[in-house]
């Protein structure tokens, strides 16, 4: 499941939804992407999200159908926020449900790092000197390298 | 070729607007021809599109690569890598 | 923190605790681990959680100062449940706040891996045949070892 | 020397208590020498203490090896594996 919207989440309540009445699902693991209030050293006011309407939603799919290929999941879920937020607030959730621990925690870490390469959102961060868009960051590219080189984690 | 071009991020603040729909001459092939083609548009294009390198394009709500073919394309956006999570 | 008992827990409202009022925090892993219905091809009607009163609380601390000193952590909780409990029940609920999702993730399951070779917890599983205790398993014993190995994450 | 011991899980089932305090000669060195001794004291022992390979050890709640020293041990814990989370 995946969702692309400008109000925030209730984490809790997501995790009791994608659980209910389940009792196949041994391990549950959730990421959660805040909002920083500060970045490279500077103050954030406040942080807004622009996204590709159309195609997010597309490379958010594409994204957790590989996570599914991958892993044997008994449930995931995206939710992705756009638009202005403060400091301490939801940006990104991703929930990952398998019957053991080591599935459940690689698919979230695959999703994140292939949202923060793949999935088309740019963030612009409002502070003092006015607003300046993130740039992206080549520890993100890294990241997702990994997943290329090493072997499938549910064999 | 009539095409609709999205820009995003700072290629959009740059350009100064979001979208467009441009009548491609057939010289302009691949997704970097249209860069320099448009470069040529004027001082904002030219701003906008000044360091390429860095920019990103999608065809269609696909990732494609500088030297990807534009032929079919209906939709072509353009934006710096992407940041969110 | 670290909190041992026997009644049921409320991630949500445990993730809301662990973060309110905070601004510097980027990124949150929760790692639940919950009763399955089944365990190698047998039903599970209820398991029963034994611990070591004492020595628990005492490698949970030692545990959760070791992923303290090894990443920057905002925050971080372990919550385990002993006594009975029926599939689709929580067991066990792991927390990690950091700036950064790749500590957090690192520490959470870092967590995990400890927890699960070194916290003094014993499974008995109920099911047609009666009562099992459930063998630890080398794959938990591997996962610990990668810490040994690998460089410290957050440098 | 009087020490309290402590069985878990299946030790404790064979062993069929949870916990008792013994005194223990001179010649019970280290926690094998104290399985030796434990298994020598009857039938449930005996069961309880077959595989004692598979038998881990804490001394006052920190995990310890089937060599070490009992000396000034006030609380010694007997269990299989551990297997929460």
């Amino acid at each position: 499941m995946i969702r692309i919207q400008q109000e925030d989440f209730d984490i809790g309540a997501e995790i009791s939804k994608l659980r209910s009445g389940r009792t196949d699902i041994g391990a549950i693991v959730t990421f959660t992407g805040t909002v920083r209030d500060t970045a490279q050293g500077e103050c954030i006011s406040e942080m807004t999200l622009e996204h590709y309407p159309g195609m997010t939603e597309k490379e958010l799919q594409r994204i957790e159908q590989q996570a599914t290929a991958r892993w044997p999941l008994q449930g995931s879920l995206i939710i992705h926020r756009y638009g202005t937020m403060k400091p301490g607030e939801n940006i990104v959730l991703v929930i990952t449900a398998s019957a053991h621990r080591q599935a459940a925690f690689e698919a979230a870490e695959f999703l994140m790092d292939y949202l923060k390469t793949k999935a088309p959102f740019w963030k612009k961060e409002d502070g003092p000197d006015g607003g300046t868009w993130v740039d992206a960051r080549d520890s993100d590219d890294d990241a997702l390298k990994r997943w290329e080189t090493r072997r499938k984690a549910a064999e | 070729m009539s095409v609709k071009l999205l820009y995003f991020a700072w290629v959009r603040e740059k350009t100064g607007l979001g979208e467009e729909t441009v009548d491609l001459p057939g010289s302009v092939q691949t997704v970097s021809d249209l860069m320099a083609w448009l470069k040529a548009r004027g001082p904002e294009y030219e701003a906008a599109f000044d360091k390429s390198d860095f920019i990103r394009a999608a065809i269609d709500h696909t990732h494609v690569t500088h030297s990807t073919s534009i032929d079919k394309a209906r939709e072509i956006a353009f934006f710096p890598p992407v940041t969110g999570g």
